[in-house]
């Protein structure tokens, strides 16, 4: 299973390994992890609740990777989104793209990243000093998923 | 005829403003596109407004993102959401 | 101490968790690692011996990151580089780039990358079942280091 | 006048073609650059021709990549390799 979408933390090492288990045909391995900050738009973050569309979001992150292999000639790929409660410095997704050669994986990497703040139905609340506020999407995710188009 | 049957849900600021995670709501004829579904709840007034006044809402038809022109058929499962923020 | 070269293999978790020890305003990391293939401009590949220029490579690596630090707003970064035998599906390189978002962590990471495939002075030799050969420098690797300028 | 003495590393491709890994080297009055450098040492024929022979031969001085026309000071350390295949 290439896409996960659950409550548990991650092993970015034990999931590079187990993606890459028993091959002798990759010489790229490009990753992004996500993380909790502790300072968002100004103001202090003390915690994060994550909200997502149960089934939905498999299926978008499903799909975007397959656009991804698509596009691209890589070879395999991992994508782990957290749920539910988190803190700062706590790891929220991780992307891992596998290939034969750096320039697919970086781009493949970068792609699956952009298309996931865009397209993957989560949404961020964010605990503040001053009470819990719905984090706005981003005008520069747009225009990072645009660049695909 | 028989009236059409979805389920509708709503997530995140707008589960919040709505009071509620969805409902089953039965189409009048004549309804049959995303932007007649939202009309239609929205026009119950009260609270169901801010369905209407939710700036850049997405919507989904069966857990695929949809365009407001998109058809709804009968057993449907569409969704109403702001835009998205994970990553 | 940011850049190592060295013939022991590395822990590409450990590497990223040191690396973020103690900090909550890092919002990204992005990694690439370099592996060995088994074939390479179509002829199988037994082991690698990676030679270099000790004393330059980690003048020319620490550089490097200089230079990525002044062009992007990233907080912090490590580079490894291993030496000597290595075998198909060995590590042969780490980069891990960590910022507070995305876009400047995956930039940084590709040009670190991209540099060092054209200024750090290493230099592969394969065994092939015809042989040994000394890896040629590719013309891709010159146009991706040329994209930066 | 007391002539230049610079040390200078061969590596790789180079290193086998020449069979030796470096040497130091006592400079000429007038030899002042990497190319000058390069040209004494392939001059005297034999193997050491591949040193001029060599396409993308790259050079540092120091350490630090340099140019042909770099100049060359007593003490030096000069390196010639090919194009370097790391990452």
């Amino acid at each position: 299973m290439s896409v996960s979408v659950r409550e548990a933390d991650f092993d970015i090492g034990a999931e590079i390994d187990a993606l890459l288990a028993g091959r002798t045909d990759v010489g790229a391995v490009a990753t992004f992890t996500g993380l909790v900050r502790d300072m968002n738009d100004g103001s202090g973050v003390h915690a994060m609740t994550l909200e997502h569309y149960p089934g939905m979001t498999e299926a978008a992150l499903e799909d975007i990777v397959v656009e991804a292999k698509s596009r691209w000639d890589i070879l395999a790929v991992r994508v782990i989104h957290r749920v539910g409660l988190l803190q700062p410095a706590d790891r929220i997704v991780l992307v891992i793209v596998a290939g034969s050669h750096r320039g697919e994986a970086f781009a493949a990497c970068e792609f699956i990243m952009d298309y996931l703040k865009t397209r993957a139905p989560f949404w961020k609340r964010e605990d503040t000093p001053d009470g819990s506020r719905w984090v706005d999407a981003r005008d520069t995710d747009d225009s990072a998923a645009r660049r695909w188009d | 005829m028989t009236h059409k049957t979805i389920k509708v849900l709503y997530f995140a600021a707008l589960r919040e403003a709505l009071g509620t995670p969805g409902e089953t709501v039965e189409l009048p004829d004549g309804c049959t596109t995303l932007a007649n579904v939202r009309s239609l709840i929205a026009g119950r007034g009260g609270d169901w407004d801010k369905l209407a006044q939710m700036k850049n809402l997405r919507a989904a038809i069966n857990q695929r993102m949809a365009d407001p022109g998109a058809t709804v058929a009968d057993g449907d499962e569409v969704a109403f959401f702001p835009p998205v923020t994970g990553g």
